[in-house]
């Protein structure tokens, strides 16, 4: 493995020499290293992934089998019930599964998982510009794991508000048995994850401007960084709203304020204190930072795509420029579309059309991105890694995902499918079997810079396949049940002649997403042996271009052992300028001029 | 890489926390009985459909009549009065002004304890050998059950099952009465004024609360038998039960509001035993006897 | 790595399978065959909603030729450019201005296309609620209430009740030999929003006249619901402190579900209505059978359970 | 160096996989004690410190169990007076959901009432405790919203307009979209939990009766062994006799019930000048001291006269009494739902929890509710005009009053005209 090293004199911050600097705790625990956070929340998350997913469980249980008693736990868990899942504990089931799957796994784990690791890698830096502020935004999600946690543990079990946490369900607390203290505590965890991305955004924004290493132009930046920087743009702008609206509501809950709450609600008969509100000013607001985060969860997934497509293709990415506008473009437009979500909320109609054409706006730089992925592929010589595929599905999936999008953002054709399992299935078909699948990839391809070893590639492509086929049987067949009308959230849908139908369906969807959970094992194992027992890699396993391959695997406390200096983007794949078939960033130019390429207009 | 080690048991160890909500999840209050036993009784039961009559133990006839006076008595400092909460009306519920004193415990300078009921538990269905014939002239009458002033007149009343309660309500406004238990529920209004007969027509096994739901202080109790000896002892704390049979072994039961069945006392006088409200004694032909029954403060809420 | 860059072929035809799964499910679901029977839209009983569906479908072929197309050449891009059977050297291309330009502008015009072409149905869905021929706002049939969890509907007005005449003006009788009364609309005039002693007050189970324009108001009385009528194509959240209209003509008779779509607490799932559309006479007379149950004033105990 | 870790990180994987099975056990879907009346009967005997012995409660279990069978297989107790009970119907109702090899369903109760109502039809669900007012204990076998006086059952057709129409104002919801047959056996379920209920509640006071001092381990019946001589077998039949007695005594009560519906006498056709008149004269029978309902139902109606009072469910263990608070205390710790006072309803809403036809608010008032201070009225006895009380005519004037009162201006109480605006009436 060639990275031609600038060996500096400095070696103070060897790496490996953890274990012997400062105290355990200040090395692993409060720890200032980006890496070491990166990975924290990059473990957090992932345990949080296995508890969503066992929620998801739950929920598809009781579709398929509704108020049968589960095997083994059913009678441990619900033997008040007799065994079942009792419905306002099906409202908490996917009220939670949605919280922590979009609040602990999928934003902390981009953003703050690969963020963290990546960023100082990649941009060339020995760490981001605020360390304390780093490590305080992952302990900050201590927080809202201890709120979400407990909010289990005492009745009733959890928030049942939805993930939405529509007032005056949400802000009433006599309104249903997850709207009392669970919900406050939902509030307060939601808060509290604001709290942290607010400074993950802050300090990423910071160190992407500031301290790019010499050379490291913005356009010479991996999109991943690129999508980094945007994603933390967008949190910088909408959180903020979200989190007010977090705590107007709670004053609605505990200070009798009434900024949600209408004139003369009845609710289980127990008036609230106050009125004069408007239920729709929470949506609103609530969607205009959870559209954006939409982006957050997703723009990311795209940037390590971007990197992992070009690198086994082995050429350089399709459309660079293109590719920046458009994340820019998603960014800008991101903020005007909140509306969709809200088409048959009761808002003026008229608003309607013109977030219906807002929204059918930012399809566009989607699609751009899938095109020019489609190029990056094409003329390539590709090799089938598990990351690559993991990749190459993150497009098909994303294809899906997007095209079933524009069916919503038809204001007409959202009222038949608004709530239905349409819905589900596309923010599935993005979040899942996008982002998710991006993530996973993600794992596969960095995972020898975090540990320095490799991950058993075998099982990654049995892991790929299964996962691969059982989000489809699980996720696909949802489109049809949209197409019905099935709704969501409904603990037993099957009192309705007009859905009675549609078990079977659902009781094969149930087998497929059982399948896919069991499958993770795989994963988990795969990823847990490889950590101790994986093959030891060099410093640049696939051959990439990027920086961050040109430091040691894994990366020690300052993590280059030279000063990276750049001469060209991150994409120089399959250059005529270099006799290899990737050409890394920190490479000078061959000293022939004959050999040197004149850069294409562009 | 050390840190990852330490990482992944940090995070592992944060999930165990999370992970067994499930468990803090009620559970059923296990029953746990004998499943063989229930077996048998079922196999026992599906026996006969029809319902078998208890055959009733076959008891010797008295020889006579006998006469029980005496007086219950608390030692020890008795509870104090709680005052009523008469939240409305207070012009005819607190003539004066003046605080009105619960009545479920009240006893006199001497400790004569008012109020209690002290009646025969069992005796065998209409055999004229066990009821004095003094007692046909009433067994048809009528028991005056008065209210005045939000108060009803008489705490605990007491009646055989052939006599009507005469509800009545000396008060300018309005009451209803409401009989939660014995041998008839009901609720009905008794008008200022007014008055409205009410026959229980069956027997009460032990005393039962009949209450106002116009004004919630106001509470009383009834017993009802099909038997002519019961008494409720006066603001003295005495009471006298006419011609019981004699020359058989008697159980009374002795209860009180507070105390409900009075757990024990101390006897002067002969008896052969008490506990747990049961008073068991046997009188011989025409003796007069005379108890006095003390019991502790304590049993009343006292101290 | 090379024995695994050797299955790239399979991996290719795995992404094959994408589109062409995909897509066979959808055309089986429309097609109904077994094991999917009525796996797609639900009967369309409204005049006003066949639009939507329209618009669906014309959505659905879209996006699927392009689902088509992309799915296609992700495939063949992968079958042909992969590692292990392409001689050729990778093309080192940064991309193209022209291919840019063009995928932009295509997918954008398509895109206001759609967005404009469907402005009218939601205009005519959600804002124009149909008039009286005087040119004022249709009142409601109906006032629907949602609360958790059922929906509560009330009939304004029911009260002037006439007999019914034959055409030589004699009372018609009915089974049980009384005349048979029908109900005239409120004669004072009162707006329908004034609550009367002479509304009728039915439980989830809607009944309306079909073959007519209906406009239905629903509101909540304690949080937030949602009417959808699957077989009507009407959706509209309930907001509590708000009153929404919907509107439809029904052109066919028979029961329908009322479904809520919005989460409103632990019995969301029991929150279950049906609306029958019968004929306007036989309209009339439910009502008025229902008016004279909800006012009876005189009762016969009948003994004994019946079995 | 890497292997320990390894070796830790594994079963600490596999401990979390168990986390949710270990030390969570619990046993199958059974019916629950009634802890409550137990610790009532216990008071009652005049001994706070008195308890059943764990055998004690065992075998009114036991009994129970012989009589009743199990939530997932009900008995109906071989007593004259069964047939009030359908087993066949009681089937479709027990159980837990599905449905049966013929298609025919199953769990019905646990599908739709369950989770509020109860395993036991203790009014405890798991979603309970959420609910304001509470749901239905059917234990105490009272029931508030039917035809027939204070004290009967109420008629299969009063527990069916109740599963129909729901009731307003509470959390019980309308199943008139169910199969009739489904609502027949969900009736069916409701009388058997009541049912067994109040026959757990005699077994529990036969056992406090029992002469504990001489023997404290006595029982109710006495397990006669398989080789029982005669009088052994003959005294389990005879105890057994007694506590068939029990039971047969609630089945005729239900038997009873369904005969007992009042009759109401028509209200005849009434023009609007009569009706005006009617409502008048309602008014002041409401205001005056005969029919008293302002006592409760306050001077404007709101349902603000009385509001410190409980209903029978909790009343009968905390009584009136000035130790009203502790005994709340003492009886929420083994699993009464903590109190609600009882509201008179507030008549301007326009909800009518038992029905909103003339002739349900007719038996409202003639009868009075069980369970809640709501009395009978005085009925005038015939043939005696001077006497105190009220004429059917006399109610039928209060309920056009009360029925009139939604749309009755307060400030202008005899405008009996609807001009409320509509926040008024909600239902």
């Amino acid at each position: 493995m060639s990275a031609v090293a600038v060996p500096v004199h400095d070696t103070a911050h060897g790496h490996d020499q953890a274990m012997d600097a400062g105290t355990f705790i200040r090395t692993y625990v409060f720890s200032l290293d980006h890496k070491i956070i990166g990975l924290q929340f990059l473990f957090s998350t992932l345990l949080w992934f296995l508890v969503g997913g066992l929620l998801a469980l739950g929920i598809r249980w009781q579709l398929a089998w509704p108020w049968s008693d589960m095997p083994i736990i059913g009678r441990m868990l619900f033997s008040a019930e007799g065994g079942q899942i009792s419905p306002e504990f099906y409202t908490t089931l996917f009220t939670m599964h949605a919280t922590v799957m979009i609040f602990f796994v999928i934003i902390p784990i981009l953003a703050g998982a690969f963020g963290n690791f990546l960023i100082p890698l990649m941009i060339g830096a020995d760490d981001m510009a605020f360390p304390t502020l780093n490590m305080l935004s992952y302990w900050f999600m201590w927080p809202a794991f201890v709120c979400i946690g407990l909010s289990f543990l005492w009745p009733p079990y959890g928030a049942g508000g939805g993930w939405t946490s529509y007032p005056p369900l949400s802000a009433v607390p006599e309104a249903a048995p997850g709207s009392q203290w669970a919900q406050t505590m939902w509030l307060l965890g939601v808060t509290f994850v604001g709290v942290s991305s607010m400074m993950g955004s802050v300090n990423y924004m910071t160190t992407i401007i500031q301290m790019r290493a010499p050379g490291m132009t913005m356009f010479r930046l991996p999109m991943t960084i690129w999508a980094m920087f945007i994603t933390a743009v967008l949190q910088a702008f909408a959180l903020p709203v979200l989190t007010a609206a977090g705590f107007m509501q709670l004053m609605d809950r505990i200070l009798g304020t009434g900024f949600f709450l209408p004139e003369g609600l009845i609710v289980n008969n127990s008036l609230p204190a106050t009125g004069g509100g408007q239920p729709i000013l929470w949506q609103h607001l609530f969607w205009f930072y959870s559209h954006p985060a939409v982006y957050i969860m997703i723009l990311p997934a795209m940037g390590m795509v971007s990197d992992i497509i070009a690198c086994f293709s082995r050429k350089p990415l399709f459309g660079y420029k293109p590719m920046v506008y458009s994340i820019s473009g998603i960014a800008g437009l991101g903020f005007i579309v909140w509306g969709h979500h809200m088409f048959v909320s009761g808002m003026n109609p008229l608003l309607g059309m013109t977030f219906m054409v807002s929204t059918m706006m930012i399809a566009l730089p989607s699609a751009v991105k899938v095109f020019n992925w489609l190029g990056t592929v094409w003329g390539g010589k590709i090799q089938f890694t598990t990351p690559m595929l993991f990749a190459l599905s993150f497009v098909s999936m994303f294809i899906i995902g997007g095209l079933s999008g524009i069916f919503m953002a038809a204001t007409p054709v959202d009222i038949f499918i608004h709530d239905t399992y349409f819905i589900v299935a596309h923010f599935h078909y993005v979040l899942f079997a996008g982002t998710a699948m991006a993530v996973m990839g993600a794992i596969y391809f960095w995972f020898p810079k975090m540990f320095g070893r490799m991950m058993d590639e075998n099982l990654g492509k049995i892991h790929f396949f299964l996962t691969f086929i059982f989000l489809n049987g699980t996720f696909f067949t949802m489109h049809i049940l949209g197409a019905v009308g099935f709704p969501r959230r409904l603990a037993d849908p099957y009192d309705y002649e007009t859905f009675r139908h549609l078990l079977p369906m659902n009781q094969f969807m149930t087998i497929c997403a059982i399948a896919m959970v069991a499958t993770q094992i795989i994963f988990a194992y795969n990823f847990i042996r490889s950590i101790f027992f994986g093959t030891p890699v060099g410093r640049n396993p696939w051959g990439a271009n990027s920086l961050e391959w040109t430091a040691p695997s894994p990366p020690g406390h300052g993590n280059f052992d030279f000063q990276p200096i750049v001469y060209r983007g991150p994409y120089e794949y399959g250059s005529p300028e270099v006799d290899t078939d990737f050409y890394p960033q920190t490479q000078p130019p061959p000293s022939d001029p004959a050999r040197r390429v004149q850069p294409e207009k562009h | 890489m050390n840190s990852s080690r330490v990482l992944m048991m940090m995070s592992l160890a944060g999930l165990a926390a999370v992970l067994p909500a499930g468990c803090r999840r009620p559970l059923a209050d296990s029953v746990s009985y004998s499943r063989s036993n229930v077996a048998v009784l079922r196999t026992a039961l599906g026996g006969d459909k029809a319902a078998t009559e208890a055959t009733a133990a076959v008891v010797a006839d008295p020889t006579g009549w006998g006469t029980l006076k005496g007086v219950i008595k608390m030692t020890g400092t008795p509870p104090p009065r709680k005052t009523l909460n008469i939240d409305k009306e207070q012009n005819v519920c607190m003539p004066g002004g003046k605080p009105v004193l619960a009545e479920d415990v009240v006893v006199d300078a001497s400790g004569g304890i008012k109020d209690v009921v002290i009646y025969l538990e069992k005796v065998p269905a209409d055999n004229p050998k066990w009821e004095h014939p003094d007692y046909a002239a009433d067994k048809a009458g009528s028991v005056e059950f008065d209210q005045k002033a939000c108060l009803f007149l008489t705490h605990v009343f007491a009646l055989r099952a052939t006599q009507t309660l005469d509800v009545r309500n000396s008060d300018p406004v309005g009451h209803n009465l409401n009989i939660a238990g014995g041998p008839r529920t009901g609720n009905f209004t008794v008008a200022a004024g007014s008055s409205q007969p009410w026959l229980f027509g069956g027997e009460a096994a032990e005393p039962f609360p009949v209450s106002c739901g116009i004004h919630p202080w106001m509470s009383a109790y009834g017993l009802v038998r099909s038997n002519p000896y019961f008494a409720v002892t006066n603001d003295k704390g005495q009471f006298e039960l006419k011609n019981l049979p004699a020359g058989v072994p008697l159980k009374l039961r002795v209860w009180q509001e507070r105390a409900k069945f009075i757990k024990e006392v101390t006897a002067t006088g002969k008896i052969d035993k008490f506990s747990k409200g049961r008073l068991e004694l046997k009188l011989d032909n025409d003796e007069q006897r005379q108890l006095e029954l003390s019991a502790a403060s304590t049993l009343f809420g006292g101290t | 790595m090379h024995e695994e860059l050797r299955v790239g072929r399979f991996w290719s035809i795995l992404f094959l399978m994408v589109p062409v799964v995909g897509v066979g499910i959808f055309v089986w679901a429309m097609a109904g065959l077994w094991p999917m029977e009525r796996h797609w839209l639900p009967e369309n009983i409204n005049d006003h909603g066949a639009v939507i569906d329209n618009l669906f479908l014309f959505i659905l072929v879209l996006t699927g030729v392009i689902f088509i197309a992309t799915g296609i050449a992700l495939f063949w891009f992968l079958w042909k450019y992969d590692a292990a059977q392409n001689t050729q050297p990778a093309a080192f291309t940064h991309g193209s201005h022209t291919l840019e330009v063009v995928w932009s502008i295509i997918p954008a015009a398509t895109l206001v296309f759609i967005a404009i072409y469907q402005m009218n149905a939601w205009a005519d869905a959600k804002m124009r609620r149909p008039t009286l021929p005087d040119g004022r706002p249709k009142p409601e049939t109906a006032e629907i209430t949602g609360r958790q969890f059922e929906w509560r509907i009330r009939y304004p007005h029911t009260t002037v009740m006439e007999d019914v005449l034959d055409e030589h003006g004699k009372q018609v009788l009915d089974e049980n030999g009384k005349p048979r009364r029908k109900i005239v609309r409120d004669a004072s005039g009162r707006p329908a929003y004034i609550y009367g002693d002479d509304d009728v007050y039915v439980a989830n189970d809607l009944h309306l006249p079909v073959n007519e324009e209906v406009v239905l108001k629903i509101k909540s009385q304690d949080v937030l619901h949602s009417f959808f009528l699957p077989n009507l194509r009407v959706k509209q959240d309930v907001v509590p402190g708000m009153k929404q209209f919907v509107w439809f003509r029904a052109n066919k008779t028979g029961a329908y579900d009322i479904v809520c779509a919005e989460l409103c607490g632990w019995g969301h799932y029991k929150m279950r209505g049906r609306v029958t559309f019968v004929s306007r006479e036989d309209f009339d007379r439910w009502l008025t059978k229902t008016y004279d149950e909800q006012n009876r004033a005189e009762f016969k105990p009948v003994t004994g359970e019946a079995e | 160096m890497a292997r320990w870790s390894l070796l830790l990180a594994l079963p600490c994987l596999a401990l979390l996989g168990l986390a949710p099975l270990a030390g969570c056990g619990s046993p199958a879907a059974a019916f629950v004690r009634y802890d409550t009346y137990a610790r009532k009967v216990e008071k009652d005997t005049g001994d706070d410190k008195f308890r059943l012995r764990g055998s004690q409660l065992a075998e009114v279990d036991e009994l129970l169990a012989a009589l009743f069978g199990t939530p997932d297989e009900p008995l109906v107790p071989a007593v004259e007076g069964a047939e009030a009970l359908n087993l066949t119907k009681l089937k479709l109702a027990a159980g837990p959901v599905g449905s049966a090899e013929d298609g025919s369903p199953r769990g019905l109760y646990r599908e739709h009432c369950a989770h509020c109502h109860g395993i036991t039809g203790d009014g405890n669900g798991p979603t309970a405790t959420f609910l304001n007012p509470y749901p239905r204990d059917y234990r105490p076998g009272k029931f508030k919203f039917k035809s027939t006086p204070v004290g009967f059952k109420p008629t299969h057709d009063d527990l069916k307009k109740i599963v129909l129409e729901g009731i307003p104002g509470t959390a019980m919801p309308s199943f008139k979209l169910l199969p009739d047959l489904e609502v027949e056996a969900l009736i069916q379920y409701v009388k058997y939990l009541s049912v067994r209920g109040e026959t757990e509640r005699g077994l529990l006071k036969l056992t406090t009766d029992l002469d504990l001092d001489a023997d404290p381990n006595a029982r109710l019946v006495s397990i006669a062994p398989a080789n029982a001589t005669a009088e052994q077998k003959q005294t389990q039949q005879d105890q057994l006799g007694a506590i068939k007695d029990e039971v047969a005594k609630v089945l005729q009560k239900w038997k009873d019930g369904d005969g007992a519906a009042v009759a109401i006498d028509p209200r005849g056709n009434m023009s609007e000048e009569d009706f005006i008149a009617s409502r008048k004269r309602g008014r002041d029978l409401f205001y005056g001291t005969v029919a008293n309902c302002i006592k409760c139902h306050g001077d404007s109606a709101l349902g603000d006269g009385q509001l410190t009072d409980y209903d029978d469910w909790v009343g009968e263990f905390i009584g009136k009494g000035p130790d009203q608070q502790q005994l709340i205390k003492e009886f929420v710790a083994v699993g009464m739902p903590h109190p609600r006072n009882i509201r008179p309803r507030n008549l301007r809403q326009g909800i009518y929890r038992g029905g909103m036809r003339p002739i349900d608010i007719f038996w409202r008032i003639k009868n009075g509710i069980e369970g809640v201070p709501m009395p009978a009225s005085t009925m005038k006895p015939a043939g005696e005009p001077n006497a105190k009380g009220l004429t059917p005519a006399d109610i039928w004037d209060i309920v056009n009053y009360v029925q009139s009162l939604p749309f009755e201006a307060i400030s202008n109480p005899l405008d009996a005209v609807p001009t409320v605006p509509e926040k008024a009436a909600v239902y």
